[in-house]
């Protein structure tokens, strides 16, 4: 079991992150001390979120580009409603925004399952509409800190046994993640989908309704992290997120999930996401201008997909008996 | 006729259906419409719409985008997509900047514009068809390289004081009305509707959409040809970023941010398969200016690009997702 | 023979576990299923036979609830059921062993197994100790030593059979479909596969045993039903019945019919394949072909010959070996060099490989030809008509319109297109990978009819086919191959389907 | 409700409302278009507020409020060749990009509209004149005061900055480091750009805490770096040792000032910077005044403006808020 770990994408992934810690960490002493890993975890937390939806969907052979404007349009309704009524739990706030978003989710799946539009048509249109509907809805202002109401801005990041909320909600999710995608039918039937849709049928997997699963599962993960964003940066307006649709889709790229669907982990979206998260914190520690963190993360991607590529190279059906222990 | 039914006809027709049929059964025809109904309504809302200056502005909120349209609706119609066009534009028009640094005169700034161009695109095609990746993830991750390294060449400067003999390619005029864009964006169509539906090549380019194995087994060299799509994308885009820099008079890395989504969408509602093997330059054409003209009618009307942009993803969901709508329930499943 | 000596004596008595009635399954241009029925009783083997594209597969998928019957009824212990999906099926007791991989590589061994139907711990999770448990047990069962935590793509092609057959009995199905189980297997594995079959028939399943090899029909089954092109025509107690009134019910004439008459007239040496190797698929080809010679490649499902033919055609690169084309050595890196050469191809997967199914007929036909039908690039849509027209008429295409797309046709007019694509290019060696396949009787005679006339005409064809009496009816020649060698070289004098069948399964003498 | 009401009457596309709406847009007013760096931002929305009074005090404007929705400069010049093609008055223009904008705006001007620059400049061959909220130096001496002023004994201050597509912000850094000599016991150690998103704006504020653990005060002269760099100091559990300041809106600040976050901060009055261009704006249309060097352009309640020689003038200095005066401000802009 080991061996086989050490040879996998996530050891070789999590490798990666572990010299990219220490490499900051020889040009900034204190980079990779607890503290600041507890932050940079904390930091990550919401595209660690949605890398898992993202994840669940281009198992599917899906891909969702709306999640970014998702998050937006959720963290608004939300933010809007506490401003407006600053009495409505948080609670009720957070099972909202969670629904909102697996509303919007379902609506991307319908469209995919039903009408059988491509993945990629639907969530271009819907990235665009669910921004738009943002300033239907607020007309362009912005909800500042001192419009919402304490307990809103407090939840994320009040501390629970040091971590604050939203480290424990990615972690949480994580852990749900780990059990949707390994011990639950749905979760293998992602993988079924993805790797082969045409024998997914023979084992009674419905290939429409496992992707529109896929995508409320998604939808309702950018529901809550529309919350988590607008209470943590405590203000919401219409480019909140703006492009992050693209990070989330890098990070998954980056943890090896195949963009061909079927192939993909839970640990390699996570290290996906957080490789991208110690990059972006890493920069203006270590003093490199913030301007080369793009050119970073696209060399990263390209990087990725090539080494996921080549491990991923289909070997052939091997006819000869002696060729079939050398490959 | 049934073939079921044993009648074998001696003589095989060409077309199944007259030519009048075939055009009115095309999605092109359903733009026209759309196209048709969007001007009437322009027309009607404001009075400013019908002016030739103004039409003549009009269509630069669509012409560059077009251009890479073009290019890219080939690209999609094989199979593969491009998203790092817009990033192509960031580093072509910074090339084109820091050249300027140096005293390069206008035809040397195009040169340059157009070279980094194709040279991006090579980058994208080597990466797609030489090592096998997926192009859709392979230009997120160039989109984001391209632009970032204008970023770390230009940072939060700007290149600015680009000779006015260069600024004519973005904002001369030809002809009266007529810009220069104008005129490069008929002519592309042009080309581009003989190469993709008169030559070889662009019926190797449907091919190979269809079924690249098929295609393969049939002798079209898939690979190169792919090559050379991406090439073509390149240069489209260095062409755009020509255009773009001399229109907005200077280059800043954020230049043509998040384009590569409203090209996209214009390729895909201009009726070109995301999934690959069929589309036409016409419609593409068509929707560039349905696009244009929704844009800039909603403009006169102070409506917010963002609002816009609701009607752009309505209107691509809902062509296509209509037709299909409409078919599920005459069959009774819904 | 002596095995069903003692199962069944009497049909009126007999309840069937799952009996069809009057099945019809239509596709657009073809009716893969007219009005079948077919009943299968509990502890008996019932054989399906019938030739490829006789609906049997189709059969196989409404049986598993992937498609849904036009009409007619399925019960299920004298009772009317529907199988809605693939879950109603398998609830009612059904599973299959399919002849397409229905597998998942990215799974493991377990999971595979049990896709679907996972067993469940309390909190209606996935129990993944037992799903391994199970799974070692039922692989154990049959005899594949292969531990269920690898994933399915670290196998062999074999042992992924061999899982595809553990997920069939992970299920505690009553009625087991097994469609051709044995094609990709060795001798060894389809011994084993007999004894399980034997073991389910005494645990009392109702098992339908798809094959067109007769020996294991004869061998294995109890009872038969014969399709041919959708429909049933004929079924009962193999005991009752011998291998010629099987091959006439399948084929609905005697054989001599079908072949054309045919005195080749040879010429000289077109091609010389010496040495030809690949490090997976293939290892030493070699053989010269002559004008005018129809050459046979006959082996089992996965013998290597496709993937050799491949490599002739420049699909893949060989790592030893040398073409020589009239007497000139030649490189073929490319279908395109191949092409033009004078190397063409027609495809075993039609649909994948040979036609391009949502573009029209006349651009199927001058694809290859694109260089001789425009001027400068640009296509002349008169010429490139009057060349598909050429071509089509030539091999009596029925078809609507020429701007018919491809997918509309029948798969017989498919492959008539596919045909013509290639004559089309003026070629001077004709490679037809398994030709007939899952065409309707009348087109494959008028293949054959046109492969006799190609021949005689002067071009030189090789025919890769896994049936027989195509073998025989059409080769002038033929070479065996076997794990990807070559078994044997047979000439026409030589030819009987017993030496086939040996040197195809590598059984040196008389068993 | 009147823009959703637009919303409505494009999406019949040809409906009855159409024409209304068409009606709605033809009088003899004169239009002045206020076109903004980004739709949605609050300061923006307070100097149409301005804009809205001046418009009011005239009688016969109509305002126009638009622009990109996101802080691009392409599409600030779609949204001013569609005031081209509306034949506006004037057009008063807070610029993404000094230069990019100059080719549609010299159009504008050849076509008869007015065209000024206000908050974020354009460069004077695309605009008849400027109106700067304040002067850089102004402005630059302010934000060091408003560090220097809670520390005493000198400390450690970063700047925060804003999006790398305004030029004023530059401005006014390097004219707080032109009077940094009177300030030897502060060290400004490290400049950082937020591109005035609040998420990368966080995160800056974040990497400046943890690189100078020592750090005593964060100089953000952007509306949306300052609130983030507040909220930072907060979640990072350092308020009171490091002082928030800069310039931002006394509404997205106040929260910060109750927190401690931030002791002080400053900024013009963007009701009276929309007032005052859409005076000025008014009074170019009509032919009043002459943007020329020297000119003098009267701004209503606020006095008038002078021209300098590159045709700019300042309105007046920035006003800095803290506890005593943050409620009373917190409901205006």
């Amino acid at each position: 079991m080991i061996t086989e770990f050490l040879k996998s994408r996530e050891a070789i992934l999590l490798a990666a992150l572990v010299a990219l810690i220490l490499l900051v960490e020889t040009r900034f002493a204190g980079f990779a001390a607890p503290s600041n890993m507890v932050d940079v975890f904390n930091d990550t937390s919401i595209l660690i979120i949605l890398a898992l939806g993202q994840m669940a969907v281009i198992l599917t052979k899906c891909i969702d580009l709306s999640l970014a404007s998702n998050l937006a349009l959720t963290g608004m309704v939300v933010a809007t409603i506490n401003a407006a009524a600053p009495g409505v739990p948080v609670a009720a706030l957070i099972l909202l925004a969670i629904a909102l978003g697996m509303v919007l989710g379902a609506f991307n799946g319908i469209l995919v399952w039903k009408l059988d539009i491509p993945p990629i048509v639907v969530t271009l249109g819907t990235l665009t509409i669910y921004r738009g509907i943002i300033f239907l809805i607020s007309e362009g202002a912005w909800i500042n800190a001192h419009e919402m109401s304490a307990a809103f801005k407090a939840f994320p990041r009040a501390e629970f046994l040091t971590l604050p909320v939203l480290s424990w909600i990615a972690l949480a999710i994580i852990a749900l993640f780990v059990v949707l995608i390994g011990r639950t039918g749905l979760g293998r039937a992602f993988y079924a989908v993805g790797g082969n849709p045409h024998a997914a049928v023979y084992t009674g997997i419905s290939v429409g309704f496992t992707r529109f699963a896929a995508f409320v599962i998604a939808g309702g993960l950018a529901g809550l992290c529309g919350y988590l964003w607008v209470s943590r940066y405590a203000v919401a307006y219409v480019d909140v997120a703006g492009g992050f649709e693209l990070d989330v889709v890098a990070a998954c790229v980056i943890g090896g999930i195949s963009i061909a669907g079927g192939i993909g982990t839970v640990g390699g979206a996570v290290l996906g996401a957080l490789f991208l998260g110690v990059i972006k914190n890493a920069l203006p520690v270590a003093g490199i201008s913030p301007f080369w963190q793009l050119a970073i993360s696209g060399a990263a991607i390209i990087i990725a997909v090539a080494f996921n590529a080549r491990s991923e190279r289909t070997k052939g059906r091997v006819i000869l008996k002696s060729a079939e222990h050398a490959t | 006729m049934s073939l079921a039914d044993g009648t074998r006809p001696r003589h095989v027709p060409d077309h199944l259906t007259s030519r009048g049929q075939r055009v009115i059964r095309s999605w092109e025809t359903l733009l026209v419409g759309v196209a048709v109904l969007i001007f009437l309504a322009n027309t009607w809302a404001s009075p400013y719409f019908l002016d030739p200056w103004n039409l003549s502005d009009a269509t630069f909120n669509f012409t560059e985008k077009a251009m890479i349209g073009f290019a890219m609706a080939l690209l999609i119609i094989s199979g593969e997509i491009d998203l790092s066009v817009a990033g192509i534009i960031a580093l072509a028009s910074t090339a084109m900047g820091y050249a300027l640094q140096f005293g390069v005169g206008t035809p040397g700034l195009v040169l340059i514009g157009i070279s980094v161009g194709v040279a991006c695109g090579a980058f994208n095609g080597v990466l797609v068809t030489r090592l096998g990746l997926p192009s859709i993830v392979v230009t997120i991750g160039t989109m984001s390289l391209f632009r970032g390294i204008a970023y770390i060449v230009l940072g939060d400067q700007a290149y600015n004081g680009y000779p006015s003999s260069f600024a004519f390619l973005g904002q001369g005029y030809v002809f009266w009305v007529i810009t220069f864009e104008l005129v490069v964006f008929l002519v592309l169509a042009v080309i581009y509707g003989i190469v993709l539906h008169a030559t070889n090549f662009g019926r190797q380019i449907y091919v190979i959409g269809n079924n690249p194995t098929a295609a393969l087994f049939s002798g079209v060299r898939v690979q190169r040809i792919k090559m050379i799509l991406f090439l073509l994308t390149g240069l489209m885009s260095g062409i755009a970023a020509v255009c773009l820099t001399a229109r907005l008079g200077s280059t800043r890395p954020s230049i043509a941010y998040a384009w590569e989504l409203e090209i996209v969408t214009m390729v895909v509602l201009g009726g070109v398969s995301i999934l690959g093997g069929a589309g036409s330059i016409l419609g593409v054409v068509l929707a560039a200016l349905v696009m244009g003209m929704v844009t800039f009618g909603l403009g006169l009307l102070n409506v917010p690009g963002i609002v816009m942009s609701i009607f752009i993803g309505g209107l691509l969901i809902g062509v296509i997702a209509l037709p299909r709508l409409i078919t599920l329930i005459r069959k009774g499943q819904i | 023979m002596q095995l069903q000596s003692n199962a069944v004596t009497s049909d009126a008595q007999a309840v069937p576990v799952l009996e069809l009635r009057g099945i019809s399954k239509g596709f657009p241009g073809v009716k893969a299923l007219d009005d079948v029925s077919l009943s299968l009783y509990p502890g008996q083997v019932t054989a399906l036979i019938g030739e490829n594209g006789a609906g049997k597969s189709t059969l196989v998928k409404v049986l598993t609830g992937i498609y849904r019957p036009d009409g007619g009824t399925i019960m299920v212990d004298g009772a009317e059921t529907r199988f809605q999906t693939a879950t109603d099926a398998s609830d009612a007791g059904v599973t299959a062993i399919h002849q397409e991989t229905v597998l998942f590589d990215e799974l493991s061994v377990a999971e595979n197994i049990f896709l679907g139907h996972a067993p469940r711990s309390r909190f209606g999770l996935m129990d993944w100790p037992r799903m391994r448990r199970d799974s070692r047990r039922i692989l154990d069962r049959i005899g594949a030593r292969i531990d269920p935590d690898v994933m399915l793509r670290d196998l062999g092609i074999a042992s992924k059979h061999l899982v595809a057959i553990a997920r069939a009995l992970s299920v505690d199905a009553r009625v087991v479909v097994m469609d051709e189980p044995t094609a990709s297997l060795s001798q060894t594995e389809i011994e084993e596969l007999y004894e399980l079959v034997e073991r389910l028939k005494a645990e009392g399943k109702a098992i339908l045993f798809i094959s067109h090899k007769f020996d294991e029909v004869f061998r294995i089954a109890d009872r038969y039903t014969v399709f041919r092109d959708g429909q049933m025509v004929g079924a009962g107690l193999l005991a009752d019945t011998s291998e010629d009134k099987l091959v006439e019910l399948m084929v609905g004439r005697a054989m001599d019919q079908i072949f054309p008459d045919r005195t080749p007239e040879l010429g000289d040496e077109v091609l010389r394949v010496d040495g030809y190797c690949h490090p997976t698929e293939f290892d030493d080809i070699g053989f010269g072909l002559r004008r005018g010679e129809i050459l046979g490649f006959y082996g089992l499902v996965g013998a290597g010959r496709s993937e050799f033919m491949q490599a002739l055609f420049g699909v893949t690169t060989p790592s030893a070996g040398t073409i020589t084309l009239d007497g000139e050595r030649i490189a073929v890196g490319s279908p395109a060099d191949a092409i033009r050469k004078g190397i063409v191809y027609v495809p075993e997967d039609r649909g994948k490989q040979g036609a391009i199914t949502a573009l029209p007929i006349f651009q199927n036909v001058t694809l290859p030809s694109l260089g001789r039908i425009s001027s400068r690039g640009f296509l002349q849509m008169a010429e490139e008509f009057r060349l598909a027209r050429k071509y089509t008429e030539r091999l009596d295409l029925r078809a609507a319109a020429l701007d018919q797309n491809v997918g509309n046709l029948s798969g017989g007019n498919q492959q008539k297109v596919v045909i013509a694509k290639w004559l089309a290019t003026m070629p001077k060696v004709i490679i037809l990978d398994e030709p007939t396949k899952g065409i309707d009787v009348g087109s494959k005679a008028a293949v054959h009819e046109f492969m006799a006339e190609l021949a005689a005409e002067g071009l030189s064809v090789i025919m890769v086919s896994s049936e027989i009496p195509e073998i025989l009816g059409m080769s002038d020649r033929v070479i065996v191959m076997r794990e990807g060698r070559i078994a044997a070289r047979l000439d026409r004098a030589e030819l009987s389907p017993e030496r086939l069948v040996r040197a195809a399964a590598g059984i040196e003498e008389a068993a | 409700m009147r823009l959703l009401g637009k919303i409505t009457a494009g999406l019949t596309l040809g409906a009855a409302l159409l024409g209304s709406t068409a009606a709605m847009a033809q009088d003899d007013d004169v239009r002045i278009a206020l076109v903004v760096k980004s739709l949605g931002n609050g300061f923006f929305e307070a100097a149409n507020r301005g804009a809205e009074e001046a418009a009011e005090e005239l009688g016969n404007v109509e305002i126009i409020y638009t622009g990109p929705t996101d802080t691009t400069a392409e599409g600030q010049i779609e949204v001013i060749n569609s005031l081209i093609a509306q034949r506006v008055d004037a057009i008063a223009v807070s610029a993404n990009d000094p230069d990019a904008l100059v080719p549609s705006l010299k159009k504008a001007m050849q076509r008869g509209i007015t065209v000024v620059s206000w908050d974020s400049g354009v460069a004077p061959e695309g605009r008849e004149m400027h109106l700067a909220p304040s002067s850089d130096e102004l402005i630059g001496k302010t934000i060091i005061k408003l560090a220097a002023d809670h520390l005493p004994d000198g400390g450690k201050v970063a700047v925060l900055s804003a999006t790398s597509t305004s030029t004023n912000q530059n401005a006014w850094i390097e004219e707080m480091n032109s009077v940094m000599d009177q300030y030897p016991d502060i060290e400004v150690v490290e400049t950082v750009y937020g591109d005035d998103l609040a998420d990368k704006s966080y995160r800056e504020a974040q990497g400046l805490m943890q690189t100078y653990p020592d750090l005593d005060a964060i100089i953000a002269p952007t509306s949306v770096g300052i609130v983030a760099a507040a909220q930072a100091v907060q979640d990072a559990d350092k308020v009171g040792e490091v002082n928030v300041t800069g310039l931002g809106l006394p509404s997205e600040m106040a929260g910060a000032i109750e927190s401690g976050a931030s002791k002080s901060f400053a900024i013009w009055n963007p009701v009276d910077l929309g007032y005052a261009i859409t005076m000025i704006s008014y009074n170019l249309a009509t032919d009043e005044a002459e943007a020329a060097p020297g000119a003098e352009i009267g701004m209503g309640r606020m006095g008038s403006a002078t021209l300098d020689d590159n045709t700019e003038a300042a309105m007046s200095e920035p006003f800095t808020y803290d506890e005593s005066n943050i409620d009373e401000f917190k409901s205006v802009f």
